[in-house]
């Protein structure tokens, strides 16, 4: 209840300690990490085709597993989303409980 | 003469009533009136508490005062569970007293001589049932406290007052004597005597089964002030007295009255040998149980203040009950803990409604929202005594809890259980959602109101629930205290 | 015998049973012929308090010794008439001495109200009669003297319902049904008796049942139970015989309703109960049947349907006439028992029945002298107009309803008792229901009193009018006795434990 | 003087904070207070020489009462209470709330108590605590939302006490020892209600529903305390009760599963981290479940690491929250413009709970993994592997990403107040230290239960987890660019409390409107009935009815005749 409202920070709102990084802003930058992700991510698996490593179970040491099952997962997990939005979203007031209102 | 354990006994009886004259004698005069009830509270108490620790250490005082005939005597004798209560009673007289003075005049009640008079004589007979030595003392000072509460309920004198009076009259005498009466007499009967013998009067008479069921079913039912479905009706129909009434009759004195009945008959004229376990007396708890959920869900749907704790009352009672027909040792000590436990928490309920009341003149639950930013000790006594009667600790009502849950674990009865799992939900969702709704919600009324309520209502709640909170702490002396009643739990 | 109480004169005490009776039969005629109606009244008042004093004498004097035989005329038994006083008489004597002298208190309060002027020294005297008779039913050895009295007693009774015309006409008719079932009961009774002389030649009681014994098999024996039986069935209003008493209780002057309920049907219940218990021998088997099946379930049924009807009165002194009925049927449930409990249990319940009717009736006289109260509904706020009286009031009801420390509930408690040393448990749920309508009956009331506003009268309301003195005071001798017995039993259960032994050889 | 010191629960300083809090009006000598409290909590903690402490025994109406037990299991759930008492402390340090204030000293010492609790009595009393002084986190939202929410919470953590007290006191009549030790399922009825308060304050699945609910309608501040407490003290008691128990572990696969597919879609990031919660808790369940002393180090170990950095991200998205009024996901972005320190330790603790090596989870988490593995569940391995690239989703990016990066909202708060970032870096530090490979993680392990050789650091571990990370993270990225995934949007997404909250609701109001009517029926019928019967006796009894009338002497002389003819026959049979 005394947690403060928002108030506007200093200088357009912009922190000094974040100037350095204000360039992740920049679209480029964005698909530059983007690709830099993608290709680290190639580069694990296909060392994984090289090394011999021990594995905890018999599936995980199947070359590249945990690389392509990441993927797969992470994937799988956010296409999941289409589905069960289409199935359990509602409006958000389904419970009659307003969050920010007082009554 | 100095004191003695006996006169003791006797003053128990007489304070009350010495008191009540000194009111009716001082009925011009309000100031000195009130000064001669709480005198008397406070006599009372004194006088009670050198007799609490005496039981305490083992002794038994007692005193036979007259016998009607060859068999049939009126003997006072104090033991422990009779303590407990007496000494519960005889405080929350004192702070009763306080918080009607409050009330009444706040509200600028009419007839108040009366309502101090009968008050006291009623307070006489709750320490006559406390202190009956057998039966029929018990049943005499029963009914006399029916007929002194009656002026009591029906203190408004309106139409309405009038009905509820009557149906509160009418179901507890009827009760009492269709059934109350023949089980005493029963009683006496089956065992040539009506008195409360440590171990069971009727197991040691050796009496069979089937009377044995008979009997317990007439003091369960016929004992209406333990307010056990279907005979709790009178309890919300005596809603309609002043708010200090109900707090001391709801709290202390009427239905204490009839579960501690119950839990004397049970430990004293049956004893829990052959009650616990026997076929009737499951039926009656699986009643009491059926009570304590029913009763629950019927509070939930009450928005008037005073029906919703009328309704929590007649759910709390059975608790008692409950323990009684169980009848192990740790059922017993928690219905001996929970006449406790309960009154402390409920007067303090009744004394909040009350204090709300001569506040704002709002009776409703939903009037309460937001007014407890307004009145933050009125409403915060409320919440500790809902935890409390909720069975949360750290308030006492805890205890009550946790020794019924035991004694029904060890009956093996699953059934209680549930009951006692469903009804401090319950509990929750009417009780403690109060106290929340007046804190953490906002009301027109709250806003628009610039109410307060006079200091001496709002002192003796917030002082009840303070014992309530500290009795959490005195479980292990009380219980010790009680033990030897039942044996003690292993 | 020779009783050795020293303060009074030698033929006093030598005399005093036919003196009892005797006295007041004599005094009567007296008061009947005086001019003055204070006069008449002084003559009751004297008698009757005479009478009072020899009765506790006469009962001090039993409880002491025993038996106290008295041969009239000194003519041995069974030759002459013997007055003979056991535990089961002295008892009555006391009751009806003490509530006649009691009634005789109040009397001029009510006699003035509802009494013709021309009337009064006739009224005095009726009730003097009245008063005679019955203590000589009570008094008397001999199977027909006990006729006679009954009938001394009866007519005169009739005569005094009768004069309550010039409150109510309807007083007329009731005396005349009251009239016509009396004697139809008497002839009965002397039916009965005549049967018993055929069968054994004598008239002492004592006698008679020496010559019973062994005739258990004979019909005209068996006819003359029978007569007997139904005959003071009818006079003490037994449940469906009752038909005479509500009217008469009703319409009869206060003071006439208030002596009759405390007295007149005691003394016929106690008639039963010598002849059934002292004359015939409970062992008889039709005897114990007809305890078993005709007296004990016509008292349950009539405990339960006369609460019923008393619930449902709109006149108040009518309620309490039903109630009565109802009050028998406890007492008469007691004797169905046929134990010493049951029995002893009749016997307390009987003189707390006395008391608390009385105390009752002479509130409601006293209620009708201050504001005419005749239904229920004339009690509006009669706590407030009537403060004592009500409170009198008050104590009779509770006593009536059995509420713990009043005298109805010891005598409840030992019936109950009774009963279930029988395992008579349909007779506890009697009992029981019986005892929440008196709750219904008698609350109906109450709450009149106490919780309804007083009448208004020209836009007031009415103000207080307490009740003469001489009506207060036996009200409350009877009100405060009630609480006594209610608490110290000891005394009623004395007589009551010495009836059960006079009767039956042994108390409980 | 130790000796003393040795037997006293540090419960008791936080109680003590806590009472001081209700009385003392001024704010700083409050925080100071709080603050204080937990490193006197601290100091009590270390003092017994050695582990086994039973201190505070005593014997209450005839049971026997062990408040302060100090094992090998209870030792690292207290530390790591004690430490989130302390960050949480400074988190709220401006927080003027007095009710939050006491509120937090009491929850945080209950939970204290409740993992020190030797006994079932003085375990349900401090469980019962933490619910009713948490309750009140929730409630000084001061919302209607948030006042609902609470009372749901509020009756479903008191349904969690009553059962676990039936379940002790049948356990009692059972045993006749009310000792909170090892319990298990086949302790019948029992069990299985302790089990199940366990269960409901363990959040499993189906009953989880009062964390989402609850969690995300607290406070700023409450939110963070409560992350830290109720699901690690429930974790506590099933390792102490139900190690082993091969149910757990599928409770605790399912509990890692179904969060991730909710979490998804979540547009409330405090909700999206109460299913973290969820998520995270069932990695512990398993590892409870599976019982061995790998496993049980490592349910251990990640309780303790949770505990920070769930509460890292707790106060990172709270400072969100407290500075622009809103965590939903629709509504923020680009804030590391000006909240860049909050940015860069909300980073630190989404990394730390996806497990990146030298990062806590890393440590922890894999502890578990192997034991699943070495007991040869192989299916549940796979499911753990699959929760965590999960875990990655929703914590890991999701958190940090629509937060502080992703689309700009455009808002421009001001950077968390000294004491919260001061907090934040702390945990953030500790998240670092937990995993240090040179000193770090052994002194972990070291505080564990039992004594294990395992060492996370292994080449091929590290390798394999960089392999699932960087391989889930190109899918966030790849479904970013074809624009495949899923935008939150402001909206309710319904879950299993769906049952209650709509169902059971709506059934109880039908329900009552039935039962209201059917009652308004059976009193007119009652009515009726009365009436009739009044009726009826009345024209029976009443003065002119049918019995009472008063009858002419004729009917009454065939009465007469009649009764003697009975009293004839009677007597002519009885002879």
């Amino acid at each position: 209840m005394t947690d403060k409202t928002p108030r506007p920070a200093p200088e357009n709102g912009i922190h000094p300690l974040a100037r350095p990084f204000l360039w992740l802003d920049k679209s480029f930058a964005r698909d530059v990490i983007s690709l830099c992700i993608v290709l680290i991510a190639m580069i694990l698996l296909a060392v994984d085709f090289f090394v011999h490593r021990h594995g905890e179970t018999a599936i995980a040491e199947r070359p590249g597993f945990f690389a392509i099952f990441g993927f797969i997962s992470f994937a799988f997990a956010v296409l999941m989303g289409w589905p069960l939005r289409a199935l359990l979203m509602r409006g958000p007031d389904y419970y009659g409980e307003s969050e920010d209102s007082d009554a | 003469m100095g004191w003695t354990p006996e006169l003791g006994l006797v003053l128990t009886l007489v304070l009350p009533l010495v008191g009540a004259l000194g009111i009716l004698a001082l009925a011009g005069k309000p100031n000195l009136r009130e000064g001669a009830t709480l005198a008397a509270a406070i006599a009372l108490l004194a006088n009670v508490i050198p007799l609490v620790i005496m039981v305490g250490d083992g002794a038994r005082p007692e005193l036979m005062i007259t016998e009607i005939a060859p068999g049939l005597d009126l003997t006072l004798r104090l033991e422990p569970l009779g303590a407990l209560f007496a000494v519960t009673a005889s405080a929350l007289w004192i702070l009763n007293s306080l918080f009607a003075i409050g009330y009444m005049r706040g509200n600028a009640e009419h007839n108040q001589t009366r309502f101090y008079f009968f008050l006291a004589v009623a307070i006489s007979a709750t320490m006559g049932v406390a202190v009956s030595g057998n039966m029929l003392t018990l049943f005499v000072f029963y009914e006399a406290l029916t007929l002194s509460t009656y002026p009591l309920v029906s203190h408004k004198g309106d139409e309405n007052a009038r009905r509820g009076a009557r149906i509160y009259l009418m179901i507890l005498l009827i009760t009492s004597l269709a059934l109350l009466l023949p089980a005493v007499v029963g009683t006496y009967a089956v065992a040539g005597s009506t008195e409360f013998v440590q171990g069971g009067l009727l197991a040691g008479a050796g009496v069979g089964g089937a009377t044995i069921g008979i009997l317990l079913v007439l003091y369960a039912f016929g004992a209406a002030k333990a307010a056990l479905m279907p005979v709790h009706s009178w309890l919300p129909n005596a809603m309609v007295a002043p708010t200090p009434v109900s707090a001391f009759l709801h709290a202390v004195a009427v239905v204490k009255a009839g579960v501690f009945t119950m839990l004397k008959v049970v430990v004293y004229l049956f004893g829990p040998s052959i009650v616990s376990g026997h076929p009737a007396a499951n039926a009656i708890a699986m009643v009491a149980a059926v009570s304590i959920v029913l009763a629950s869900v019927i509070a939930l749907t009450k928005n008037n203040l005073k029906a919703r704790l009328a309704f929590s009352t007649v759910s709390q009672l059975s608790y008692v009950t409950l323990g009684a027909m169980l009848a192990t040792p740790a059922a017993l000590a928690g219905a001996a803990f929970q006449i406790v436990m309960h009154a402390f928490a409920k007067i303090t309920l009744f004394m909040c409604a009350g204090a709300f009341y001569t506040a704002t003149h709002y009776n409703d639950v939903s009037d309460t929202r937001g007014f407890g930013r307004k009145m933050p000790f009125l409403f915060g006594a409320f919440f500790v005594a809902a935890l409390s009667i909720t069975g949360l600790p750290p308030v006492g009502g805890m205890w009550a809890k946790l020794f019924l849950s035991a004694g029904a674990a060890e009956a093996g009865a699953w059934w209680a259980l549930l009951a006692l799992i469903l009804s401090s939900l319950l509990n929750v969702g009417y009780l403690i959602v109060i106290p929340v709704r007046a804190f953490f919600a906002s009301g027109e009324k709250a806003a628009a109101s610039t109410a307060t309520a006079p200091p001496l209502t709002i002192l003796p709640p917030v002082l009840t629930a303070t014992i309530a909170l500290v009795l959490f702490f005195l479980a292990g002396p009380i219980y010790d205290y009680v033990a030897p009643v039942f044996g003690g739990v292993e | 015998m020779t009783p050795e109480i020293a303060f009074l004169p030698g033929w006093l005490v030598q005399h005093a049973p036919p003196l009892l009776v005797v006295t007041p039969l004599i005094a009567g005629v007296i008061a009947a012929v005086l001019p003055s109606a204070r006069a008449s009244w002084g003559i009751v008042l004297a008698i009757t308090f005479f009478a009072a004093a020899m009765a506790s004498f006469i009962a001090m004097q039993v409880m002491e010794v025993g038996v106290w035989s008295y041969a009239l005329g000194s003519w041995a038994p069974p030759l002459g008439i013997e007055y003979r006083i056991d535990g089961l008489n002295a008892g009555m004597l006391l009751l009806v001495a003490v509530i006649g002298f009691l009634c005789a208190i109040y009397a001029p309060a009510s006699v003035e109200a509802e009494v013709a002027p021309e009337n009064r020294s006739a009224f005095y005297g009726a009730f003097l009669i009245c008063f005679a008779g019955l203590l000589g039913v009570a008094i008397t050895g001999d199977a027909f003297n006990v006729f006679v009295f009954l009938e001394i007693s009866s007519i005169s009774t009739y005569a005094l319902v009768a004069m309550g015309a010039g409150r109510d006409r309807r007083a007329l008719t009731a005396s005349y049904n009251y009239l016509i079932m009396g004697t139809i009961g008497a002839t009965f009774f002397v039916i009965g008796v005549g049967f018993l002389y055929m069968a054994t030649g004598t008239l002492n009681m004592a006698d008679i049942a020496d010559r019973l014994q062994g005739l258990e098999g004979d019909r005209t024996v068996q006819a003359g139970f029978a007569f007997i039986v139904v005959g003071l069935g009818l006079k003490l209003a037994m449940y469906p015989l009752h038909s005479w008493l509500p009217n008469a209780y009703s319409y009869a002057p206060t003071l006439v309703t208030a002596f009759l309920a405390a007295t007149a049907t005691k003394v016929a219940f106690y008639t039963l109960i010598r002849f059934v218990f002292g004359v015939f021998d409970p062992g008889f088997g039709f005897a114990g049947l007809s305890m078993i099946w005709l007296i004990a379930p016509l008292a349950a049924a009539g405990m339960v349907v006369a609460s019923f009807q008393a619930v449902f009165q709109s006149d108040v002194r009518r309620l309490f006439a039903y109630s009565s009925v109802a009050q028998v049927g406890y007492m008469l449930l007691g004797v169905g028992l046929g134990t010493a409990a049951g029995m002893s249990a009749s016997f307390l319940h009987l003189f707390n029945h006395a008391l608390m009717k009385g105390t009752v009736f002479l509130a409601l006289g006293a209620m009708w002298l201050g504001f005419g109260v005749t239904r229920i509904t004339d009690l509006r706020g009669m706590g407030r107009t009537m403060p004592y009286t009500s409170a009198a009031f008050v104590i009779g009801g509770l006593s009536l309803v059995g509420v713990p420390g009043t005298a109805g509930f010891v005598s409840k408690w030992a019936l109950l008792v009774a009963c279930l040393d029988r395992g008579w448990w349909w007779a506890v749920l009697a009992l029981g229901a019986a005892s929440v309508l008196a709750f219904f009956y008698v609350g109906r009331v109450l709450e009149m009193m106490y919780l309804r506003e007083p009448p208004q009268h020209d836009g007031h309301a009415v103000t207080r009018s307490p009740a003469p003195l001489a009506a207060l005071a036996p009200m409350w001798i009877l009100a405060a006795a009630n609480l006594v017995f209610g608490i110290w039993a000891d005394i009623p259960v004395r007589l009551a434990n010495a009836a059960a032994a006079a009767v039956l050889g042994s108390a409980p | 003087m130790p000796d003393l010191f040795a037997q006293i629960s540090p419960a008791w300083a936080l109680f003590l904070s806590g009472l001081i809090c209700a009385v003392v009006p001024v704010h700083t000598v409050r925080k100071l207070v709080m603050v204080l409290a937990p490193l006197a909590a601290f100091l009590l903690f270390l003092a017994p020489s050695t582990l086994g402490v039973a201190g505070g025994v005593t014997q209450i109406a005839g049971m026997d009462i062990s408040t302060y037990r100090l094992d090998r299991l209870s030792y690292p759930f207290g530390l790591v209470f004690i430490l989130a008492a302390f960050l949480t402390a400074i988190f709220a340090w401006h927080n003027k709330d007095r009710v939050q204030d006491v509120a937090s000293q009491f929850y945080a010492g209950s939970a204290l108590g409740a993992v020190f609790a030797g006994d079932f009595l003085t375990l349900f009393v401090f469980w019962e605590i933490t619910a009713i002084a948490s309750v009140f986190l929730i409630f000084r939202r001061g919302t209607t939302a948030s006042r609902n929410a609470g009372m749901r919470y509020l009756v479903i953590q008191v349904l969690s006490g009553v059962l676990l007290l039936a379940g002790a006191v049948m356990l009692w009549a059972q045993t006749g020892s009310l000792a909170f030790d090892e319990v298990g399922l086949d302790a019948g009825l029992a069990g299985w209600l302790v089990f199940l308060a366990f269960g409901i304050k363990c959040a499993f699945p189906f009953l989880h529903n009062w964390l989402q609910d609850a969690y995300p309608q607290s406070t700023v501040t409450g939110g963070v305390i409560l992350s830290a407490f109720t699901t690690k003290m429930a974790v506590y008691a099933l390792a102490r009760g139900f190690a082993g128990e091969e149910i757990l572990i599928w409770i605790g696969a399912i509990m890692t599963l179904f969060p991730i597919f909710f979490a998804v879609i979540e547009d409330d990031l405090r909700r999206v981290l109460s299913y973290s919660i969820n998520n995270q808790v069932g990695f512990m369940v398993v590892g409870v479940g599976v019982g061995t002393s790998l496993a049980l180090n490592g349910a251990v170990a990640h309780a303790f690491a949770d505990v920070i950095f769930k509460a890292l991200l707790f106060m990172s998205i709270g400072a969100v929250l407290m500075r622009t009024g809103t965590a939903r996901v629709s509504q923020l972005g680009g804030l590391f413009k000006s909240m860049p320190l909050s940015a860069f330790f909300c980073i630190i603790g989404a990394a730390s709970i996806s497990a990146l090596p030298l990062l806590s989870a890393f440590v922890t988490k894999s502890m578990i993994l192997a034991a699943v593995a070495e007991e040869g569940h192989w299916v549940i391995w796979l499911i753990l592997i699959f929760a965590s690239a999960g875990v990655l989703e929703h914590a890991g990016i999701k958190i940090p990403y629509s937060a502080f990066f992703g689309h700009d909202s455009g808002r421009r708060p001001a950077e968390a107040p000294f004491n919260m970032l001061l907090a934040m870096g702390l945990a953030a530090a500790l998240c670092i230290a937990l995993a240090f490979p040179w000193g770090g993680y052994q002194w972990l392990y070291a505080i564990l239960p039992y004594n294990t050789a395992y060492n996370p650091y292994t080449w091929d571990h590290v390798l394999t987890q960089y392999q699932l990370l960087f391989g889930a993270t190109a899918a966030f990225v790849i479904l970013r660019l074809v624009n495949l995934a899923p935008h939150e949007k402001l909206s309710t997404i319904l879950d299993f409390d769906w049952v209650y909250r709509k169902l059971g609701y709506g059934a109880g109001v039908w329900i009552g409107d039935m039962a209201g009517r059917l009652m308004a029926h059976l009193g007119g019928v009652a009515r009726g009935a009365q009436a009739r019967w009044g009726r009826t006796l009345g024209e029976v009894f009443t003065p002119g009815g049918a019995v009472a009338r008063a009858l002419p002497s004729g009917t009454m002389s065939i009465w007469t005749a009649i009764l003697l003819g009975v009293a004839l026959v009677i007597a002519y049979v009885a002879a």
